[in-house]
Formats: structure tokens, sequence, C-alpha cells
């Protein structure tokens, strides 16, 4: 059962390439390849509940000679939502891109960003992990460049850079810690780290790098222009997976290999970049002329949310209070990724209906196009953090453990951030129910409009009425 | 017999490439500076090759040997004709 | 060498290597700075041989010397327009005002801290007998790789899935590459003296690709040694003004592209469904499957990294006819 | 602890140090891609000083293989900014 | 002849060292070429030296792909020039 592992990561590259050299069936190659993918990830999701953390061997060498593959109940949930959302968002690419041309530089670089997700979110080996993180931050450069204007090329570039210059970090760490403990398997390491300068700063190393590719405030520069420039499909993915993907490997690193390490002050500063981040994002947000350009900023701000668990999971001892945190932390990453890219794939089908992503201009968008308003309203129930959504479960999960550990502050900050996602949510969809009559028909195209709203049906209502097994799920540990 | 050969003929190489060197810092113009260099890769790298070649235990690394002399022989004649152009057109354009 | 001897000698390369690249980051013009880095990183070469990393010197020399500073040598041709807009906004930061210097200092002493902090890392890890584990683990299962140079045995056979996903990134970046479609300017046809040059260094260098891909199995080489020299060749066509680089066209191009990846996961995969694990070679078969792969992944290497310099499918000569029309209309 | 150890560890830590303050403060773009290459180096640098054993003993040949890849992804990188670059310049020119 | 070869490596290194210095210090791109020039034949030499020394037949290898290159980076050197002036 374990050699599903491998066939997560095999059939994406399988596809990649098969797209690569018939451009013809590609759109089917595609379809098909996101179905099997699809099928491992339930499959490995489904193994993992019944019998626990899976590993795999590659090669058959015993991990530290070789490179061993892991996956536990969180990753495995992960590799599940990169499934999901990747297919929806599949669909959705075969209905955008109109021309064979862009569609036959798309598809593999596709395939090749799935292939990178799920390489990242299944390893086990830090230098395996950073030709992984490599991978997925050429691809997804050459995605986004792939609009091909001014604005997209010159975001990708300053994208390209920074993540070069956050990889460049976190190979340092990497040789740090090959240089102090002769392995790169992280379960070998968990074991034998002692804290010290080499323990030390190959963690802060690392975690400056992928804290630049997560963009976490104020690291986040380079995000807006980059997400908001690329073609909707590849903004969605950037944007709910992408950032994520780094996002997960410092939550690997502070709580599972380096957990012994984190001192209450490095979790508070985590937890003081993520605050500045849910305001400054929120704020811009509101502030934002674009639809693309508030979805982006709100990424910067949902992310920081993420970063505010870090001081509460320090501060609360193991324990089911802990857990519950925990399990919330994840949960809000979910419902977020279901919802950004729901929102994105909304967000394309307006521009590309009427031209442009103005948010003063989008009166009459509800009468137009009732099926993509009604997936923007999800999402944005999602992005507040209102019930039933999964974000509501998690935020609530965020005020608890702040209440019980005495942190006020975070308790603030995520009020005056729900606050300000409601303005911003409420400011697009009250332009797009304006009262101006719009002369056309309302048009309905279901491979457009059907992925939107599914990913934002997933994270209001799935994840909201149907968490109980993700929190069993979680307990399963590596 | 063949080390004391050997050696004798890598000490000359050294001493071209060292007077090579220096002929490139202290020389007055271009033209000298160029021939100075000659030297050096020329009777530098060649004598250092044949003193090596000596040595060599088989006939393949004698072989790739002579084909790095060549080599650098070509890259160094190629770079002269092109500097010696370009000086020659700074003159006349001045 | 005796210690002292040793010791002057490392002092000296090390010197240069940080003066170089000091020079080449400093360098206030573009074209100037290409060069001082290409100097750098053929004494990188020297330094990795010295440290007796020969596998590492052969790839630096190819790809860090030979063909990064092909691609980026190509990346500062002089086009008029652009070097005067270069020059506008690139300039060396000429206007010193407060704000600028406190940033310089600041980002200054930022870096010198990390230096400071990585040495007393590194100097704390060496202080420590280094840890043999893992080198007596390779060394004990190297009968079993199928070959007998261990840095072959790493990157093909113990963690030939790190090197099947660089693979797989070398091909994302050409995709890349090509999405971006704006190929280099064409070169004029070689003149007399340079076209004697390409007759005889293509061939050498195809041989010499040749020879290192063979000598890999059982000392220092490789496919990514060879794949680097052989698109040094398919580079001398190019600036040679050859229109096809040697290059097949269509379909047959994309499958040269693939090949890497695709022969790597086939192996893999085939391994996989005879009930092995994925890339588990059989070691009685290995030496000849990491043959097969290192031989494909050395052409698609090639082939790659030529595109990677001309920057687009290669063009029949109509079209460069026409395109070199454009390029003097643009000149004036 | 060999005296190259140190000599070459630290002047690793110097390379990534030279690459990064170059890649922040530095507006030209060639100059960044060749500040990160540098950083890359400093790197590579480290990881070698770490394999090396002394003068005539086999050194440990997992680094060595990690700077291999490490050299074909810097590669890579380095050739799809110089594209995209390229495409920003073929722009610029044309408009 | 392991002392000669140290002596040689030695000298050959204080050779690419002064030609690091001119390529720093050159007054026109013609010297700069020339300096470069002599690093990379240095550089061979040096590799050449090093190669019996630390027992390492592969650094000839190095030593005969750097030469190759330095031909061909003087044919890109010549094709840029042959390009942007005839």
């Amino acid at each position: 059962m374990a050699d599903v592992i491998i066939w997560l990561v095999a059939i994406p590259l399988v596809g990649a390439i098969a797209t690569l050299l018939l451009p013809r069936p590609a759109t089917l190659l595609v379809v098909a390849t996101g179905v099997a993918t699809s099928t491992a990830a339930g499959l490995l999701l489904y193994s993992v509940a019944i019998q626990g953390a899976l590993h795999y061997e590659v090669g058959g060498w015993t991990a530290g000679l070789g490179i061993a593959l892991r996956a536990d109940g969180l990753s495995a949930l992960l590799l599940m939502m990169v499934a999901l959302v990747m297919l929806a968002a599949s669909v959705y690419s075969s209905a955008y891109f109109k021309e064979a041309t862009q569609r036959e530089r798309f598809w593999p670089l596709w395939l090749l960003l799935w292939t990178a997700l799920n390489a990242l979110l299944l390893s086990g080996d830090l230098f395996n992990l950073y030709v992984t993180l490599e991978l997925l931050g050429l691809s997804a450069v050459a995605l986004a460049a792939l609009g091909g204007t001014h604005a997209a090329v010159a975001a990708a570039l300053r994208y390209l850079l920074v993540g070069l210059l956050g990889s460049m970090m976190f190979l340092a760490g990497i040789s740090l810690i090959y240089a102090g403990y002769g392995t790169l398997d992280m379960a070998q390491l968990a074991q034998t780290l002692a804290a010290g300068p080499v323990a030390w700063t190959a963690l802060a190393l690392m975690t400056a790098g992928l804290l630049l590719k997560t963009a976490l405030f104020p690291l986040h520069f380079w995000l807006p222009p980059a997400h908001a420039s690329a073609p909707a499909p590849v903004s969605a993915v950037l944007s709910a997976l992408v950032v994520k993907a780094a996002f997960y490997l410092v939550l690997r690193l502070w709580l599972d290999v380096f957990a012994d390490m984190v001192t209450p002050t490095a979790a508070n500063l985590l937890g003081v970049l993520g605050a500045g981040a849910v305001l400054w994002g929120s704020w811009h947000a509101l502030r934002a002329e674009r639809l693309k350009l508030l979805a982006a900023y709100s990424t910067v701000a949902q992310l920081g949310y993420l970063f505010l668990f870090f001081p509460l999971l320090q501060a609360l001892p193991p324990g089911a209070a802990r857990e519950l945190a925990a399990g919330g932390l994840v949960i809000l990453a979910l419902s977020h990724g279901f919802a950004k890219a729901g929102l994105f794939l909304a967000i394309g089908v307006i521009q590309q209906r009427s031209g442009h992503d103005n948010i003063q201009q989008l009166d009459g968008t509800a009468q137009r196009l009732p099926a993509t308003t009604f997936a923007i309203a999800l999402a944005g129930v999602a992005l507040i953090g209102l019930p039933p959504s999964g974000a509501f479960l998690g935020k609530w999960q965020l005020l608890a453990a702040a209440v019980t550990s005495g942190q006020w502050l975070w308790l603030l900050v995520t009020a005056i951030g729900s606050l300000l996602a409601a303005a911003y949510i409420f400011r697009v969809l009250g332009h797009a129910f304006g009262h101006r009559p719009y002369p056309n028909q309302p048009v309905a195209v279901a491979c457009e409009e059907w992925p939107a709203l599914l990913l934002g049906a997933t994270a209001t209502l799935l994840l909201g009425l149907a968490s109980a097994p993700l929190w069993t799920l979680l307990e399963i540990g590596s | 017999m063949i080390d004391v050969l050997s050696s004798l003929l890598i000490l000359a190489g050294l001493f071209f490439y060292l007077a090579g060197s220096i002929g490139l810092l202290r020389l007055p113009d271009l033209y000298s500076r160029l021939h100075a260099l000659t030297k050096a890769d020329n009777l530098g790298l060649g004598l250092l090759i044949a003193g090596l070649a000596l040595q060599a235990q088989d006939l393949l690394i004698a072989f790739k040997l002579l084909l790095i002399w060549l080599a650098i022989l070509a890259a160094s004649a190629t770079n002269a004709h092109l500097i010696a152009r370009q000086a020659r057109r700074l003159e006349s354009g001045s | 060498m005796n210690a002292l001897m040793l010791l002057v000698f490392d002092g000296l390369l090390l010197l240069g290597i940080v003066s170089l690249a000091w020079a080449s980051l400093a360098s206030s013009d573009d074209r100037n700075s290409v060069i001082l880095f290409m100097a750098f990183g053929l004494v990188l070469a020297v330094a990795w041989g010295r440290l007796m990393a020969a596998d590492v010197a052969l790839a630096e020399a190819a790809i860090g010397a030979g063909l990064s500073g092909a691609l980026l040598l190509a990346a500062v041709r002089k086009r008029p327009a652009q070097m005067a807009a270069g020059r506008a906004n690139n300039s060396h930061n000429p206007d010193r005002t407060g704000v600028n210097m406190l940033l310089q200092w600041s980002v200054t002493l930022l870096c010198a801290a990390l230096a400071g902090t990585l040495a007393w890392a590194l100097l704390d890890a060496f202080s420590s007998t280094p840890h043999e584990t893992l080198p007596q683990a390779i060394s004990a299962n190297l009968e079993a790789s199928g070959v007998s140079n261990p840095v072959t045995a790493v990157l093909l056979n113990f963690r030939a899935y790190d090197t099947l996903l660089e693979l797989a990134v070398l091909l994302t970046a050409v995709l890349g590459i090509l999405a971006m479609g704006r190929a280099t300017a064409v070169y004029q046809p070689a003149g007399p003296i340079f076209d004697g040059l390409v007759r005889w260094l293509v061939p050498v260098l195809i041989l010499t690709a040749g020879y290192l891909l063979w000598v890999g199995a059982h000392a220092p080489g490789g496919a990514f040694q060879a794949g680097a020299t052989l698109a040094a060749a398919g580079v001398v066509l190019h600036l040679a003004g050859h229109p096809r680089i040697g290059l097949p066209a269509g379909f047959a191009l994309r499958i040269l592209m693939a090949a890497g990846v695709a022969v790597f996961l086939a192996v893999g995969l085939s391994l996989l469904v005879m009930g092995r694990p994925f890339l588990g070679y059989p070691p009685a078969w290995a030496g000849a499957l990491i043959l097969i792969i290192e031989s494909a992944a050395m052409l698609a290497i090639a082939a790659t990294l030529v595109l990677a310099f001309v920057g687009a499918f290669p063009r029949s000569t109509a079209t460069r006819a026409a395109s070199r029309q454009v390029r003097e209309e643009e000149a004036r | 602890m060999l005296t190259a150890h140190v000599m070459y560890g630290l002047s690793g830590c110097l390379l990534v140090a030279l690459g990064l303050r170059t890649t922040l403060l530095h507006a030209s773009l060639l100059r960044r891609v060749l500040a990160i290459n540098v950083m890359g180096a400093g790197v590579f640098m480290m990881l070698i000083a770490v394999a090396y054993r002394g003068l005539g003993v086999p050194p440990d040949p997992v680094p060595h293989a990690l700077v291999l890849t490490g050299i074909v992804v810097a590669v890579s990188a380095t050739a799809l900014a110089l594209a995209l670059a390229r495409r920003l310049h073929a722009e610029h020119d044309n408009g | 002849m392991p002392e000669v070869l140290s002596l040689s490596a030695l000298g050959l290194v204080l050779s690419l060292f002064l030609g690091l210095l001119r390529v720093l210090l050159a007054p026109t791109a013609g010297d700069r070429m020339l300096a470069s020039q002599l690093i990379g034949t240095a550089g061979v030499g040096l590799l050449l030296s090093l190669s019996p020394l630390l027992d390492q037949p592969a650094l000839i290898d190095v030593a005969l792909l750097l030469a190759l290159l330095a031909a061909v980076a003087a044919a890109a050197f010549t094709g840029q020039q042959e390009d942007s002036n005839d």
C-alpha cells in the first residue's frame, strides 16, 4: 500500500511528459492524469487513516543512505487538498485558455507544478526538499509569466529572484546540518539534534528562506504583483497551494524536527510578523482597486493567521488543548486553500466575461453571472471566518487557545482582521449586486463556473460541517 | 634520468609562466604585453606539459596533454588576433 | 606539499576567489562583470580540484565557467538601445543620500552578522570529528550500486530520486524559456579564423563528451559533465551562425528534451511494476541501467542547455534571414 | 579540524554574505543573478569543505553529489532568469 | 619529483594571482582579455601539476575541459566581435 506514495509523484510527472510529447490530446491526458492523481491521493488518505503513517524507501535503500518519503495525517490531508484544487483548476483551465498554443505551453508546466507539490509534501529528506522547492519555484515562475504582459513577466522575474534567494538560504542551512550531524534524513535528524550553534543557525537560515517563499510580512512585497498578474488558474494555485507548501515546511521544522529547540521568543517573533501580515494585508485588500489584487493581499493576511498559531502552540502544554489548536491551524489552512482557489477562479470568469476586474465597475455581475457571484460569496464566508465555514472552526480554536494561554493580543488581531475581511468581501458583493439593470442575458458555462463553486462550497460547507474526521487524522504523526 | 629531465622542463615552464605574468603587469604597451603573454601560453604551458608527459603512465594521458596544449594555443592565437585587431581599430579611429 | 606551502597555496587561491567575486559584483560595467564571473568559475574549478572533488571540478568547468558564462555573455551582447536604457537605471548608486547610505550600511552590517554566525556554526561543526556513518555505508554498498565511482553511485543509485527531480527542474526551466519565445539574435556566419576554430573544436568537444560519459562509471565524470560539454559544441555552432545547431526539429526535439526524465521514469516504474522498489535496480543490471539512464540524460541535458542558450526552437534559414533584416533595421 | 576546513569553510561563508549583500542592494538585474550564483558558490564551498578529509584521503562523496545537483539547478534558474529579462528588454525596445 | 611539482603548483598559483591583479587593474578591455587568458592558462597548468601531486588523474580531464572551453570562449568573443563590427 505504501507504493501509492511514489505513484503520487510519478503519475503527474508521466502526465507532464505525455502532454509535452502529445500536445493534441493534451486536455484529455490532463484529465486522466488529474483523476488518477486524485484517486492516488484519496487512497493515501484512506491508507493513512487505516494503517497510520506510511513511509517509502526509494530504490530500497535505508533512509539516510537513500531518500525516504513519508506520509502522515497532515501531509495526506494537504495532498488531498492539492489534488482537489488542482483538479478543479485543471477543468477551469481547459476552458480558460482559448488558443491551442497557449494550452500547449501551459499543460506540461502545470503538471510539473503538481509533481513538485506532491513531491514536497511527501519528502522526508532535507536536500530532496531543496530540489522539490526549486522545481516548485521554477514551475510557478514559468506559469506566472505565461500571461506574457510586461507586468506579468516583471513580477515573475522578481518572484524568481526572491525564490532563489530563499532556496539559497535553505540550502545554506542544509549544509550546516550535514556538517554538524552527517545526515539529511529528517526522522534521523529529529532524534540526534541538540541545541547549539549548528542547530540554531541552520533553523534560522532555513526558516528565513521559507518565510521569504511563503511571503510572511514584511517579506511579502513580491507576492501581490506576481499573484495578481498571472493567468487566473495559475493565481489560484499560487495563492492556495504554492505559498502553503513553504508554510508546511516551516510547520514541519518548528513542530517536528526542531521542536525541542524553539524558544518562546522565537515563536512570539513569528506571531508578531503574522499579526503584521493580518493587519497590513487586510488593509490593503480593502483599499485594492482590482479584484485580483484584493485576492492577493487577502492571501498575505490569511497567511498571517496561520503564523499566529506558533506562539500559542509554543505556550500550550502537550495535551488536548494543544491538539485542538493544531487541528484549528490545519483546518484554517485547508479552508483558505479551497476558498482562495475558488475566489481566483471566480475572478477569472468575471475578468474574461466583462474584460476587466475593476471592483468599482462590477455592477450587474450578480445578474449576469449568478453562479460565479455565489462562488465569491461562498469563498468570502470562509475568508471572513463566518460559520459554517471551516475557517470559522479554525479561528474559534485560535481564539480558544489565545484565551487558554492568556495571550490576548492575538485575539485582538484576529478580531480586527476578520472585521476588515468582512469589509472587503462585502465591498465586492455590494458592487456585484449593484442596482443598475444589466442588458445582457445571464450566461452559464459549466466548465468555467462549476470549479469555483465547488471549491467555495468545500471551504464553507464540507470543511465546516464534516470536519470531525480531520482531528482523528491529524493525530497520526510520523 | 627521466625525473631530472622532466623536473628541468617543469621548472623552465614555470619560469616562462612567471616571466609572462610579470611582463603582463610591467611592460609599457599592449603589443609587448601581448608578446609576453604568448610566451607564457606557448612556452610555459608547453614545457610544463612536456615535463609531465615524460611522467605519464599511459598513452591516453600523453594524448590528452597534447590536446590541452593545442587547445590553449588555438585559444591564445584567436584572442591575440582579436586584440591586435581591436587595438589597430582604436589607433586608426583616434 | 608541506604544511607551509599548502597554507600559502590555499591562501592565495582563496584570496583570488573572494576578490574575483567582489570585483565581479562591484564592477560598474555589465560585460566586465560577466568576464570576471567566468574567471571566478575557472578558479573555483581549481579549488574543487585541490579539495579532491574532481567530479565537481569537471561540472564547474563545463557548466559554471563554460555554459553559464556563454549564457551571461549572450545576455550582455551590445544592443545600443538596451545599453543606454540599462545604464540609466543600473548606475551604481551615485546619489549617496542619507537614507541610501543608511540602507547600505545596515544591509552590509546584516550580511557581516550573517557571515559571522555562519562561520561560528560551521567552525562548531568542524570542531567535532567528521561523521563517517554515511561514507562507510556508501563504500559498504558500492559493490551493489553497479558503478565504482562513489559520486556516480550516490547520484544515480542511492539518491537517484534527487537526480530524477533535478532533470525535471532542467526541463521546467527550458519549457519556461521556450514559452517566453524570445530567441537570442542570430549570429553572422563565421569568418575564416573562427570557422577554422569551429571545424576542429566541435568534433573534439563531442568526443570529450562521449569520453566523460563512459568514464563516469569508474572515475570522475558522468551525464551532467558530458551533457554540458556536448552543449558547448552546440553553443559554438550557434555562435558560428549555424541555424540548426545540430538539433532535430519538431517532435524529435521534444522527445530529446524529455528523454532524460522519460527514460529515468520508465526504468523506475518498470522496476516498480516488476515488484521491486521504485528505482531499485537489481545489482546485476545496475551498471547497464545506469548507463542507459545516463546516456539519455546526457542527450537531454545537452539539448536543453543549447535550447536555453538559443532561447527558442531553432528556426529555418528563411525566417533567420528575415529576422536579421529586422535586426539590422532596428540597429538603424 | 584541518586548516583547509577553516580556510575554505570561512571563505564559503564570506562568499554567501557577499552575494547576499549585492542581491539586496544592487538594482541591476544581471548583477543580482550573478550575486545569487556567488551565494550558491559559497554554499557549495562550505559543502565541499565538509566533505574534505585531508590530502590523499578519499573524501565523503555525498556533498559532492549534492553540489553537482546544485550546480545544474543553479544553471537552470540562471537561464530562466535571463530569458525573462530578455523578454522584458525586448518589449522595452519595441515599445 | 613531488617537490618540483609542489614548487610548480605554488609558482602557478602566484602567476594566477598576478593575472587576477591585472584583471582588476587593467587599463583597457584588451588588457582584461589578456589577463583572463593568463588566468585560464595558469589554471590549466595548476590542475596539471596538482593531478600527480594529489594522485587525482581526473584533474587532467578538468584541465582538458578548461582548455577546450577557453577555446570556446575565444570563439564567443570573436563571434561577438565579427557580429557587431562586420
